[in-house]
């Protein structure tokens, strides 16, 4: 696993974090490359499918960032989505998904440096936890055949 | 009984209902919906401890509507998903007329949904502690033991969604597992597309179910899929103090918040 | 005949064994049987809560559970004190599920914290102010200035009296008693309560403050609800004269054994042979001063 | 046809020896209150004392998610791959109306237009039956024209005389092939009546009066009046061993996909949906209607047999107790 | 089948210097869906922009991604020039290879392919761009104005001043609004009424401005540019056309005991009446509640009879009209606490323990004392004053943690015009902190303590109570090592806190506008939009929002007409189209929306109705969702919370975030097939 990189996705809303990230950029804070920002609105635009659908395509992490609680560009729709993640996390923990792989975070567009810091606590994580694959390859599983999903339930 | 029958009898005859939907109990023992239309078939209506269905999902049904203004014998839980689906704008309460029998054996009759609120608050439910104690159980056991848990039960799945029509939350036009541009949950049965469908279905109903148990109930591979709606349910109540099926008034979770939410894990 | 829970404390059986006489027979004549809690214990006033909170709530907590053993679901508590502990039992482990997992666990003993503490003064309005003018034998001629003291009336969100820094519930008994209450201003002032064994002179020094406010402004007697307010007014009285010039002789009554006299019972029935300022019905003769904003007697700087 | 004993403490070593040839052996196994094939580790895992299975064997040749090829696009140049199916698989313990299930389902795939996938599974499968000891209420084999005694689609056929052995019926060739290759577990016998060792099951409609009947009340309120329970999950459809509705799906990314193929049913809203919104099935009861006339007069019409074999799984499963029975009792007496 | 262009650009060194533009180019270049790839060393140049415009062209473009800088910094450029070439604007999208990328990795191939697959993203969430049209909405330019208090006025002659058309609507009989009962103002001591009643005048006069007064906002419906205002006038019972202010009826009133809200309850008027003498509009109104022509059925009618010109018209009803306004000022105001609310200070029932609006009243040369500082109980001159400051404010015992702003400034006013009426007198002030915050202000508290002599005490006051005809202030010195004061006065004033008016809440929500937990109207962003709402086209100025002194709440009242004058300036608006929708299809499903309404609660500017789809004999066939694009912003909270999927967004939408986020990392998936 020496040389593993992970793939980590970052769902950002477009105000507060794309713009931290904006200013990281411009104060040239050096931070790793491993991550991919998908814009968003607002991070009550952002659909907890999207998580499920980021883990299937093959991130090892993901980070969920926004306007820090009543700095939204919106007002609300942070904490919106703050009670999304609350239920959302308290599922996929019920379910057995490494949440420890999702990293939640404000981050306002003042906090270049803190973004930079989320970005490499969160890759130096998931370096730690190796590849994700509990999820991504289960489209193969119970393809074709009844043998291996019975077996796994009677077991 | 017999109280039940002439209930039913009288608001047939006096058309405050042209279709009652209640329980029967056939010969061998066992028990199913009947759609009464005529006052002469009342005594067809059976109540016991054994009449679990939620009926209240017959109150989406097209054919159903069809018939104008219904009535309806409600149970516990029942009642408690009318409600929520009335507060979820789903029906007119002039154009339903509801019964139930209250814990003493008396015919109780709900002029309009505030007395059905009324009725649930006074008889709400206790959660199930079974349920509460499996949930309980597996939150304790380690992640991994908990994935494989629930990869071994949700592997099983044969996809039918008897969970999702047997629940009277699951009232979509078109659910999202239909939904194919773009195709948000996988819809083939293999165990990708299975844990979608069932983390999307308890997201769903997160705040919402009113814990009846009937999507473990008709689930033909045996998942306890419950107990992932009642986990979120114990969060949202936890977390937001909300609980389902005690309104009449909207509300939800998911669409409220307040700014001293509290988490731990946000950054 | 109600029956209700009663839960007499310490004091109830000490120092002011009268207010445990005067409530008790004012009660029977109102058909009303006040059963003790079998088997009651000490609230935890006044130490307990500065110490160990666990153990302040604890404490009160156990009366709460036997009464509710006992098949009650409210409890009266003539105690000031008293009530105020087992009131702000009542609160938190009514909030605090946590809590009450913990206390039923110290007590040995499962229960939900339903039975609700109520005062001598709810007790009346609640039981005897409605039937009250119709049994008032004696009318009282007196000018009363109640006094509430502080436990009675605070902290203000846990006690839920209305106008707590001006209180009128005794006020509105008196009236009923044919007295006249006094319009004052230190009603809810501190007596010195929890020093008045070690702190005399402090507490006589406060005691002096409130004799004087009522009596300046024509007050010929005292009604409490209270047994430190009535000890340090009546038994501290000799501490208080020295710091007013001209001695206070005006009695403190409990209300109880004010509602008692009106009704026409006896002296000794209401404990008020225990007094140390001497009460005598003679009191009830003499004319009650017009409404006065009588001259300053002078009180020491403080 | 042959005729073979085999003792039934030899169960176990004959499944053992299945398995040494690198064949995967499934049979009856037990969760909760419902029984599913399955490969095991120890006979003992086995169960015996069920009436039917919760699912059908169906899914042995046409699983419920099926990959009907791979491609991949590598800058432009597409490339195809189709599963090579080679796995060799035994079952055992499915009922004799399951038999006769597969056989039609066999018929439906592979008569004009032969599905190579299913065509393969099944030449890789061998169908082992264990004939009916016992039935319930929602069994009507014989209300169907089978019997517990039916050897149509089984490769062997078991019956446990109660003597301490099995009596094998050799159906299919594939079936002597199996048996063949353990010759000193099986030994030869004669034809031997089975019947009074099987299950009685009665009958409860008569299926000549109601064949003809079922096209005259198509335009009737009877379909609603059966109907109105039905909640529309697809349950029936999935535990039913004849049951062939499928629908295509397409997993991919702009760099390579899969074509899966997965079970379907006429239970659903979507269900002949038209992508103008527009659906000739509006609702419950026209989708209802269409499952009983599918099952006892389009397949007479189109492959001179009823697709329905009374193995009652729809009944058991079904989350409004809707009784297939009692609904075509109701039609044959309108 | 998309044709997108891809354009990457070395930013001179900025990019190219750690990203391999040219291999990034290269690799987009065999995308599927990929028409045209290449990478130029500025791209924001005008060689750079006519490369796209002209590539557009040669190569029929359906799609533009450029990578480069953050969009926050050039999209407007880049989709500007996309649409010179002739196709939508909003079919261009950036990548961000510069701030997001080259700025922040090394040179490494690592920070290449990062860069390739940021454009990978945006090649699928372009493809599935759709063109859009800016949102155009007429605007209506005639502005109201709610509340005709100083903060009003000075909104409606800002607004009234650049041209526009403003309707103002006061609750009372008359504009002023606080300001009108102050006596003098800090800092510079200058008579209230004299600067302000010449602002009143004006606004009565001023050809752009209609003034309803005696007048209340009785609905508010519509978005930015379009609202629709209903407004109920009261009925005044007397025609302001005929009467001509003479003041005979007033005189004639036999009602005279009625306590009057202008002195704030220090003097009485009568029944039919003018608030004061400066009132605009000077003409009286009958006040139905306490006239008994009204309460006893018929009698008195004495006005009707005096007034000459027949100008008294019992049988007024009050009506509703209706307005068009393209933009609404909210200058409602506040109000105070009265003495009632603390019970250590007696209930409210001691006379001379008064609030600081009546001691303005006092003071004012046109107050009910003429400006003699005389106790209300016995009209004596106080010679000792005690004043309290923050009575009630920073007090979260009391539900108030906030501070009122205006009680430290109006304190030291008061104590001083107290010094300068009473030269002998002795005037004290109870304090937790002096905040004196402003222009001038320092200096002036000052002066009251320097100069005029104000006893300052740092503490808090426990108590009052009365006693041989005085007022015992029982408090504490913090000062001096936390002593206890005890100062017998004759009379105390109590600077209590500022809060809400009364039914704020519920104008609030008439208009649809936040308010806070003091149901203070809740600016849109407490920094960047301290006089918007968070309905576009609504502004705040004043006390509505907080409690403000008045150059403060003059000052939001001019940001608030400059925001609705710019909004004004355009036939037009014109807003980003990036905004939800709920979908709509053909029968028998009209929109996949079942009508749950859940969304409804989570839309923060309540764009989100029910709209009712019926057949052509009107028959409801369903009620669904429908988003009011007037008032959406676009945040996309409904669209993540519908469980159908049946709202989207433009810009953000399902299938382009899915896609984006389907297009990364795919090579696993790659394996597993």
């Amino acid at each position: 696993m020496s040389n593993f990189e992970p793939k980590i996705i970052a769902f950002v809303c477009n105000w507060c974090t794309y713009a931290g990230a904006d200013l990281a950029g411009t104060s040239r804070i050096k931070y790793a490359p491993n991550v991919r920002i998908v814009r968003f609105p607002c991070t009550g635009r952002i659909d907890f499918m999207l998580l499920l659908k980021a883990l299937q395509t093959g991130a090892d992490g993901i980070i969920v960032s926004g306007c820090h609680p009543a700095d939204c560009h919106y007002t609300a729709g942070n904490y919106h989505a703050r009670r999304r993640w609350i239920i959302f996390k308290s599922l996929l923990d019920f379910v057995g998904f490494d949440t420890g792989r999702i990293t939640f975070s404000w981050v306002s567009a003042a906090e270049g440096a803190k973004w930079a810091q989320i970005v490499n606590e969160t890759v130096d994580k998931i370096r730690d936890l190796g590849p994700y694959t509990d999820y991504s390859n289960l489209n193969k599983l119970g393809v074709g055949t009844i043998t291996e999903v019975l077996n796994a339930r009677t077991a | 009984m017999q109280e039940l029958h002439n209930k039913i009898k009288s608001i047939l005859e006096n058309g405050s209902a042209s279709l009652f939907i209640a329980y029967q109990k056939s010969r061998e023992g066992k028990i199913t919906p009947t759609f009464i239309t005529k006052p002469e078939q009342s005594q067809k209506a059976y109540f016991g401890d054994d009449c679990k269905q939620n009926l209240a999902v017959y109150i989406h049904k097209q054919e159903v509507k069809n018939f104008g203004k219904v009535g309806i014998f409600a149970n516990i839980y029942t009642l408690k998903s009318l409600l929520q689906i009335y507060a979820e704008n789903q029906i007119r309460d002039d154009y339903l007329k509801v019964v139930t029998i209250n814990p003493n054996g008396a015919i109780v009759e709900f002029a309009n949904f505030m007395e059905i609120e009324n009725y649930v608050n006074e008889n709400k439910p206790a959660p199930n502690p079974e349920d509460m104690e499996r949930v309980e159980k597996l939150s304790n056991l380690s992640r991994e033991e908990r994935w494989d848990y629930w990869l071994n039960e949700l592997s099983t799945c044969i996809k039918c969604y008897a969970c999702r029509a047997a629940c009277p939350m699951c009232y979509c036009t078109k659910c999202t597992v239909d939904c194919n541009q773009p195709q948000w949950i996988s819809t083939p049965s293999h165990s990708l597309g299975n844990i979608e469908w069932h983390i999307m279905r308890a997201m769903h109903l997160a705040g919402r179910c009113v814990e009846c148990n009937e999507c473990a109930r008709v689930c033909p591979m045996d998942i306890p899929l419950n107990l992932l709606t009642v986990k979120l349910n114990d969060t949202a109540n936890i977390e937001f103090g909300q609980q389902a099926g005690l309104k009449g008034e909207l509300d939800y979770a998911l669409s409220t918040f307040k700014v001293d939410d509290k988490e731990n894990f946000i950054r | 005949m109600i029956k209700i829970a009663y839960f007499p404390g310490c004091s109830l059986e000490g120092s002011s064994k009268e207010y445990n006489e005067s409530l008790l027979a004012v009660s029977k004549e109102f058909e009303i049987q006040l059963e003790e809690v079998h088997d009651w214990n000490c609230c935890g006033a006044t130490a307990a809560h500065n110490l160990n909170k666990v153990l302040s709530i604890s404490l009160p907590a156990r009366t709460l559970a036997l009464a509710e053993k006992q098949g009650f679901s409210e409890i009266l508590v003539p105690c000031a004190a008293c009530y105020s502990r087992l009131l702000t039992a009542y609160n938190e482990l009514n909030k605090d599920a946590a809590l009450l997992e913990k206390v039923k666990e110290i007590l040995e003993i499962d229960f939900s914290a339903k039975v609700k503490p109520f005062t001598v003064i709810d007790f009346i309005q609640k039981h005897i102010q409605p039937k009250l003018k119709e049994k008032v034998k004696k009318p009282l001629n007196a000018k009363i200035a109640c006094y509430y003291g502080c436990l009675l009336v605070r902290p203000p969100k846990l006690v839920e009296v209305e106008r707590y820094e001006d209180p009128l519930m005794m006020e509105s008994i008196v009236k009923e008693l044919g007295a006249t209450p006094l319009d004052w201003a230190f009603k809810t002032e501190c007596c010195g309560a929890g020093l008045s064994v070690s702190r005399t002179s402090t507490v006589g020094k406060l005691c002096s403050k409130i004799l004087d406010d009522a009596l300046s402004r024509g007050a010929t007697m005292f009604a409490v609800a209270c047994p430190m307010c009535q000890s340090n007014l009546d038994m501290r009285r000799r501490n208080a004269n020295v710091f007013l010039n001209e001695k206070a002789d005006a009695p403190v009554l409990f209300i109880t054994q004010l509602i008692g006299l009106a009704l026409g019972l006896d002296k000794k029935e209401l404990g008020l042979q225990r007094h140390f300022v001497p009460f005598n019905l003679e009191i009830f003769d003499k004319p009650i001063p017009k409404e006065t904003l009588g001259k300053s007697k002078k009180v020491e700087e403080v | 046809m042959n005729y073979k004993t085999l003792n039934t403490n030899k169960l176990p070593e004959f499944f053992e020896k299945i398995k040494k040839t690198g064949k995967t052996v499934l049979a009856p196994r037990k969760k909760g209150n419902k029984t599913f094939f399955a490969t095991f580790d120890s006979f003992d895992q086995i169960n015996f004392d069920y009436v039917q299975t919760a699912l059908s064997p169906k899914s042995v040749l046409f699983p419920r998610v099926e990959e009907l090829f791979t491609y991949k696009n590598d800058d432009g140049t597409y490339s195809v791959k189709e599963p090579e199916l080679k796995n060799e698989v035994v079952v055992f313990g499915m009922r004799p109306c399951d038999g006769v299930a597969l056989d039609y389902l066999c018929d439906f795939f592979l008569n004009e237009n032969p599905d190579k996938l299913l065509q393969d599974r099944k030449n890789n499968t061998t169908f082992i039956s264990l004939a009916c000891k016992s039935f319930d209420n929602d069994c009507f084999c014989t209300s169907v024209g089978s019997s517990p005694a039916e050897t149509l689609g089984s490769d062997l056929c078991f019956t446990d005389m109660g003597n301490g052995s099995y009596y094998v019926e050799v159906v299919t060739d594939k079936g002597q092939k199996l048996v063949d290759a353990f010759p000193d577990l099986f030994a030869d016998t004669k034809e031997i009546n089975k019947v009074e060792q099987l299950a009685q099951v009665p009958v409860r409609f008569e299926l000549k009066n109601l064949v003809p009947k079922i096209p005259t009340v198509f335009e009737t309120n009877i379909w609603l009046d059966q109907s109105l329970a039905c909640i529309g999950c697809g349950a029936c459809a999935y535990v039913c061993p004849t049951c062939s509705c499928f629908d295509v799906q397409d997993e991919c990314n702009p760099k390579a996909g899969t074509r899966l193929r997965c079970w379907d049913s006429c239970a659903f809203g979507q269900f002949t949906l038209h992508a103008s919104g527009h659906n000739p099935r509006e609702v419950q009861s026209n989708r209802w209607r269409n499952r009983v006339m599918h099952k006892f007069n389009y397949s007479v019409q189109n492959m001179n047999t009823i697709s329905c074999v009374g193995c009652g799984r729809c009944i058991r499963v079904c989350p409004a107790g809707m009784s297939i029975i009692e609904h075509l009792i109701s039609v044959e007496e309108a | 089948m998309s044709r997108i262009g891809v354009f990457i650009c070395h930013c001179g060194e900025n990019i190219g210097g750690t990203v391999d533009c040219e291999k990034v180019a290269e690799t987009a270049a065999k995308y599927p869906g990929v028409a045209y790839s290449v990478d130029y060393k500025y791209m924001c140049s005008d060689p750079g922009q006519n490369m796209i415009k002209d590539a557009i062209k040669e190569h029929k473009l359906t799609g533009v991604v450029v990578a480069a800088c953050s969009p926050r910094m050039h999209e407007p450029t880049f989709r500007k020039a996309v649409s010179e070439a002739g196709i939508n604007p909003f079919l261009c999208e950036m990548a961000n290879l510069r701030e997001h990328c080259s700025w922040v990795h090394l040179k490494d191939d690592s920070t290449t392919e990062k860069a390739e697959e940021l454009v990978k993203v945006l090649v699928e969430k372009v493809k599935r761009n759709q063109p859009l049209e800016p949102i155009k909405v007429p605007v209506t330019k005639t502005a109201l104005v709610l509340g005709g208090g100083i903060a009003g006025i000075q909104a409606a002659l800002d607004i009234a001043n650049s041209g526009h058309k403003v309707i103002m609507i006061e609750k009372s009989p008359s504009i002023g609004g606080h300001m009108s009962q102050l006596s003098e103002t800090f800092p510079t001591l200058d008579c209230s009424q004299c600067i302000l009643t010449p602002r009143m005048v004006e606004v009565a006069q001023h050809p752009n401005i209609t003034l309803y007064t005696y007048a209340e906002l009785v609905g508010l419906d519509g978005f930015i540019g379009n609202f629709q205002a209903s407004i109920k006038l009261k009925a005044k019972s007397i025609d302001h056309d005929i009467c001509n202010g003479c003041g005979d009826c007033i005189a004639k009133c036999p009602i005279k005991k009625i306590p009057d809200e202008f002195n704030a309850g220090l003097g009485t008027r009568t029944a039919v009446y003018v608030p004061f003498p400066q009132a605009v509009p000077n003409k009286p109104v009958i006040d139905r509640e306490n006239c008994t022509y009204f309460t006893r059925d018929g009698k008195c009618g004495l006005c009707a009879k005096v007034c000459t010109k027949g100008a008294i018209d019992y049988s007024q009803k009050d009506e509703i009209i209706t307005i068009d306004v393209g933009a609404v000022v909210v200058a409602t105001g506040f109000d105070i606490k009265g003495t009632d609310f603390f019970p250590e200070y007696g209930y409210g029932r001691y006379k001379d323990v008064i609030t600081g609006l009546q001691f303005e009243r006092l003071a004012s040369a046109s107050g009910p004392t003429l400006g003699e500082i005389k106790r209300p109980s016995d009209g004596k001159v106080p010679q000792n004053i005690v004043f309290i400051a923050c009575a009630g404010s920073r007090d979260p015992a009391k539900g108030i943690e906030y501070c009122s702003k205006i009680c430290c400034m109006y304190t030291a006013k008061h104590a001083m015009l107290y010094k300068h009426k009473v030269h002998q007198g002795k005037a004290s002030v109870f304090y937790m902190d002096i905040r004196a915050g402003g222009k001038m202000y320092e200096e002036f508290v000052r002066r009251a303590i320097e100069e005029d002599d104000v006893n300052y005490i740092r503490g808090r006051v426990s108590r009052i109570y009365e006693k041989n005809g005085k007022l015992i202030v029982k408090g504490v010195d913090t000062l001096l090592d936390a002593y206890p004061v005890e100062i017998e006065a004759d009379m105390v004033v109590l600077a209590t806190a500022g809060i809400a008016n009364e039914g704020s809440e519920e104008l609030a929500q008439s208009l649809h506008i936040s308010y806070d937990q003091h149901n203070f109207f809740a600016e849109a962003h407490p920094k960047l939009k301290p006089v918007e709402t968070n309905t576009a086209g609504i502004m705040l100025a004043g006390a509505c929002q907080s409690p403000k002194d008045i150059p403060d709440s003059v000052s939001q009242a001019s940001g608030a007409a400059v925001k609705v004058a710019a909004l004004f300036s355009k036939d037009e608006l014109t807003r980003d189209p990036l905004i939800a929708y709920v979908n709509r299809c053909g029968p028998p499903t009209y929109s996949t929306c079942v009508g749950c309404f859940l969304c409804v609660s989570v839309c923060p500017y309540l764009a989100i109705e029910k709209e009712q789809i019926k057949d052509r004999n009107g028959n409801l066939i369903k009620e669904v969702a429908k988003i009011n694009p007037g008032l959406c912003q676009g945040c996309g909270t409904c669209v993540a919370l519908c469980r159908s999927k049946s709202i989207d967004i433009y810009g953000y939408s399902h299938s382009q975030v899915f896609a984006e986020v389907m297009a990364l990392f795919n090579e696993r998936s790659l394996e597993n097939v």
